[in-house]
């Protein structure tokens, strides 16, 4: 189709869509008035029955756990997609592995930034920790404290180089901790039936509301969470950086 | 005022798929696609907001306290780590894609004709 | 035997998490054989689902979340013998594709196995889950694993391009799904389907109602390729692996229409099921429009993935056509339908796979004559053929006989012509293939010089000799595929198993309150076998006729072909909208989008 | 409903709009970059704080540093 065609396809379309919209939205119940009996019932009980004060971790990591897991899988099988297409790539560009020690280094990084970046390096490790064992008293959880552990690593790239980043979080490691905490939640699920329950039952102790080591399986479940976003989010940015590396590598010769 | 919030959620929707539909370049096509998807999050936010009420956690609040809807928000939460990672996996499809065609223009590419 | 649902799903889960140690300690043959193993495994656990859900409705509630006073505190597996059965043949087909793979490709490390399974556990948990949005999760993971496998390697020239026209259209699909899931969840506050039926049961189907199930039905309309939103399909199918296309022809396509019937029957019909006839008029007429738009398209092509993927379309359609009836006869024939189909479109994929294997190329000018080697490969091309056209004894024949006999019955006098143009163009062009490769008839190339001359191929083609380990699961397929026809018991255990599937009180107290009723006794129906037997063998020696003909076109008398030509240039046309550019795909989607609702809005007014 | 909630959802709407209308993926990717951050802000007042968090790391930090690492690697090779 010409430009103007696809356009005019299209607003015809979302003229449509928008009275639809309209149709349908006007049904919804006003803004801010209706609580569901969904919600509101697993907020009067989650405390209680499962000893953590956040409620949503509790909804997301023990009522509707499936949905997470099967949401770390997402995660899981997009990196694993990533690596089979880029790694096909790779193995095509990287004619010769060996000289590169010099050439590999991108950008030539200022003093100031690199003080800064490894001052922010402890900080960013610990708040992420925090976030993780914190994730069913107050907001945060594995999958915000794991995006900020895996800042705290490429923290080190900018930092350094993408050789000691290399060194500190090898592909390798990163490919077998993912799919470790993957596992680990599968794991937790069986637990669950081991332990005489169905599948992804609580099968730990739920300790006094408000501690650390509370609510039962769900920190743990938060830690494997963690892990598997870190891991994720470190291997996708190794493989774009380890793309981009080898281009500007190309150029220069 | 009280339907903006569904306007707006309306709004990100179509204006993410006018990107989609008018995008020449494959890496803006894909952020356009994030935000078709940041209406999803508004709208389900939207639907489980109660005027006057606090954040489903119980640390500082009392245990009766009227808190927004907790399943709306697992949802959202959900549906945007599934989002980013999507994100990643059609970037990386996009790069592969430039590598093989050299262009990231979709008027360019026209391989898979008929 | 309790955990058996949540084992279908956790066991190829923890088997792909499992073997991405596999490939880092580099051990091919290990890798296949646990692939293999995990995948069998889940076979054999979705069979003794499929076998105790004929007993009663499986309900499995993770974590122990039981209802409270019937409001659902947690996410359910709901299982019967649909879903049960379509799980079971995503199960045996990605054994097959797994075992079809061992030989197949040859530089590839273990991380395609690890998708494969991930991409399997999606099918299976998105057919027993009983909780829309859970739904939606497994559908989207269902999609990252295929848009990986569809892109990962290279056949034919811009092959990403496939995945990505694939990814983009499917991912706005789960936005249409969970908009209208949302829309629900604002009017009732809950998300299990036995609930949301429960609660929109009896209410007036106002603007809302309708608007959400719009939405649901366009995002699983996209997934299963419905016109307009078909045309990410055969971008998508002409690039993926071939045994990885067995997967998203065979099963994959119909789990959209299984989706559909899923949330109409569970979650609508107690609020829309009062303008059956309103909603049956739209849906139909979308499946016939697609069966005989899909069909037109299969013809024109060359490529014998692609072929397959308008051929996978053209079927899809008539599958929406038995769903769509809204009836049980309906639904059961369509059962029995996508169960043959699937053997026949498997069958016929990992027989291009072989050709792919063999002689580097899927293009059946390419192939012109090299086939005559392989007389046997011909013979599954020839079944697969016949198959797609429906001639008797094949079990597609006894399918579309059900579902034309239930349309007829509802004043569709017409759907029989529709059902046999549809197949018997589909069958001719495989057949028409199948002659130029393996008969060597026909002309060499035509005038067209195609751009993809230095085509890639996903295997590294050339080899001598097929292994068996490709032989083997091809022609239990092709024998498999007469099964459904010849087996009696089938078409009434479906039939049953459709009847459950509609009964909304039964499926709500079962999940909600944990009580299965007694099932309900069936009403023998008066088949007809002979009718089917005729309109079947009209469509096979139809398919036969066209093949024949489009072989020997440029001897027909020239009268005749010039006659033809204003044809061409309509097909040019249509052929002119499958542009590849994803920004078309995405405009037309907007406007099927809504001329959807505007359809629904007519139709339910 | 507050000022404050119609005055962020505005900024989003408009927000949202000059990401898609900024054809050039590199600023594009910063105009994302703050469309996160006030998709953030505005789940913040919509109480929902852990949305909020996992917005401003994903929406705001995590996606526009692959669009950028994404181009990089297809500007290296522009012809």
């Amino acid at each position: 189709m010409s430009r103007r065609g696809r356009l005019f396809v299209f607003v015809a379309g979302a003229l449509g869509i928008s009275a639809l919209f309209v149709w349908g939205f006007s049904g919804l119940p006003d803004f801010g008035v209706q609580p569901s009996v969904y919600g509101e019932q697993l907020s009067e009980r989650a405390v209680d029955e499962r000893h953590a004060t956040n409620v949503v971790a509790a909804t997301t990591f023990d009522y509707r756990g499936l949905d997470t897991m099967i949401e770390e899988f997402i995660l899981f099988s997009a990196v694993i997609g990533i690596l089979l297409l880029l790694r096909a790539q790779r193995d095509e560009e990287e004619d010769a592995p060996h000289d590169m020690a010099e050439s590999r280094r991108p950008l030539p990084t200022s003093d100031a930034v690199r003080v800064f970046g490894l001052g922010l390096i402890g900080p960013t490790i610990l708040f992420g920790t925090y976030v993780v064992a914190h994730g069913h008293l107050t907001p945060g959880g594995g999958f915000q404290g794991g995006v900020v552990l895996a800042s705290g690593l490429l923290l080190v790239y900018l930092a350094g180089e993408f050789l000691s980043f290399e060194r500190l979080a090898p592909e390798k490691l990163m490919e077998a901790t993912e799919a470790v905490a993957a596992w680990t939640y599968v794991a937790v699920g069986l637990a669950g039936l081991v332990a005489g329950g169905l599948f992804l039952t609580n099968f730990l102790p739920l300790g006094r509301i408000g501690d650390v080591f509370s609510a039962g399986m769900i920190p743990l479940i938060n830690v494997a969470v963690a892990l598997e976003v870190a891991a994720a989010f470190v291997l996708l940015s190794d493989e774009f950086l380890e793309q981009a590396v080898l281009v500007r590598k190309r150029d220069r010769s | 005022m009280t339907v903006l919030p569904y306007v707006v959620a309306a709004w990100l929707f179509l204006i993410g798929l006018y990107g989609i539909v008018t995008s020449r370049n494959l890496i803006h096509l894909v952020t356009c696609l994030a935000v078709t998807q940041s209406s999803t999050y508004l709208l389900l936010l939207a639907i489980g907001y109660q005027e006057d009420a606090t954040a489903p956690i119980f640390g500082d609040i009392p245990m009766d306290a009227e808190v927004v809807d907790p399943v709306v928000q697992a949802m959202t939460l959900t549906d945007g780590v599934v989002s980013v990672t999507v994100s990643a996996l059609l970037l990386a499809l996009a790069v592969q894609t430039h590598k093989r065609a050299g262009t990231l223009d979709p008027n360019a590419l026209r391989a898979l004709r008929g | 035997m309790t955990e058996l649902p949540a084992l279908a799903v956790a066991v190829p889960l923890a088997g792909a998490a499992a073997l991405v140690g596999g490939t880092l300690l580099k051990r091919r043959r290990l890798i296949d054989a646990v692939a293999v193993a995990v995948a069998a495994g889940v076979t054999v656990i979705c069979a003794l689902l499929l076998v105790e859900s004929t007993r009663g409705p499986i309900v499995y509630w993770f974590g122990g979340w039981e209802p409270d006073n019937g409001l659902a505190l947690g996410i359910s597996f709901a299982i019967d013998p649909i879903g049960a059965g379509l799980a079971l043949l995503a199960a045996g087909l990605a054994t097959a594709a797994l075992v079809f793979s061992w030989r197949y490709f040859d530089a590839i490390g273990g991380l395609y196995h690890v998708l494969l399974l991930v991409f399997l556990a999606g099918m299976v948990g998105f057919t027993l889950t009983g909780d829309l949005f859970n739904m939606f999760v497994f559908f989207e993971l269902m999609g990252v694993s295929a848009f990986a496998l569809t892109g990962y390697k290279v056949e034919e020239s811009e092959p990403l391009q496939g995945a990505l026209n694939f990814g983009v259209t499917n991912v706005i699909g789960a936005f249409l799904i969970l908009t209208g899931l949302a829309l629900l969840y604002g009017r009732t506050g809950v998300l299990n389907l036995a609930q949301l039926g429960a609660a929109l049961q009896g209410t007036e189907a106002d603007g809302l109602v309708v608007v959400a199930f719009v939405l649901l039905v366009a995002g699983f309309f996209i997934k299963s390729a419905m016109v307009p939103f078909h045309f990410w399909l055969a971008d998508a199918y002409a690039v993926a692996p071939a045994p990885v296309c067995v997967l998203l022809s065979a099963v994959m396509s119909e789990l959209g229409i299984y989706a559909i019937a899923r949330v109409y029957w569970s979650v609508f019909e107690g609020a829309l099921g009062g303008q059956a006839p309103g909603i049956r008029v739209v849906i139909v007429g979308i499946g016939v429009v697609t069966a005989l738009i899909a069909a037109v398209m299969c013809f024109l092509q060359r490529r014998l993935k692609r072929i397959l993927a308008f051929a996978t379309m053209s079927h899809a359609g008539l599958f929406v056509v038995g769903v769509g009836l809204l009836t049980p006869a309906g639904l059961g024939g369509t059962a029995v339908y996508v169960v043959a189909d699937a053997l026949v479109k498997a069958t016929l994929f990992l027989a291009i796979g072989i050709l792919l294997h063999r002689y580097g190329s899927g293009d059946e000018y390419h192939l012109h004559g090299r086939g005559r080697e392989l007389p046997w490969a011909g013979l599954l091309f020839v079944i697969g053929g016949l198959g797609l056209a429906g001639l008797p004894p094949l079990g597609t024949s006894l399918g579309k006989s059900l579902i034309q006999q239930e349309a007829a019955l509802l004043g569709y006098s017409w759907m029989p012509a529709v059902f046999m143009v549809a197949s018997a163009v589909t069958g001719a062009a495989v057949l028409r293939a199948a002659g130029r490769i393996f008969l060597g008839r026909g002309t060499r190339d035509d005038s067209v010089r195609t751009e993809d001359e230095d085509e890639e191929t996903e295997t590294s083609g050339g080899e001598g000799r097929t292994p068996l380990v490709m032989v083997v699961p091809a022609a239990l397929f092709a024998l498999l595929s007469f099964a459904p026809g010849l087996i009696p018991a089938f078409e009434h255990s479906t039939t049953e198993a459709a009847h459950r599937f509609q009964d909304r009180q039964a499926y709500q107290s079962a999940v909600l309150q944990g009580v299965s009723p007694p099932l309900p006794a069936l009403v023998e129906q008066s088949s007809s076998p002979l009718k089917g037997l005729v309109s079947g063998v009209v469509s096979g020696v139809l398919a036969i006729g066209l093949a024949l003909a489009a072989l020997s076109w440029g001897r027909l008398p020239l009268a005749l072909r010039r006659a033809a030509s204003p044809l061409a240039r309509v097909l040019s046309g249509l052929r002119n909208l499958h542009s590849g550019h994803i920004g078309d795909y995405v405009a037309w989607l907007t406007a099927g989008l809504a001329a959807l609702g505007g359809m629904f809005a007519l139709a339910l007014r | 409903m507050g000022l404050l909630q119609i005055i962020i959802l505005v900024l989003v709407a408009l927000s949202a709009t000059s990401v898609v209308l900024t054809r050039d993926p590199l600023p594009q990717s910063m105009a994302a970059s703050f469309y996160g951050l006030l998709l953030g802000i505005l789940f913040f007042i919509f109480q929902a704080p852990d949305v909020a968090l996992s917005q401003i790391v994903v929406g705001a930090v995590a996606l526009p540093l692959m669009i950028l690492l994404a181009l990089a690697k297809t500007r290296g090779r522009a012809e």
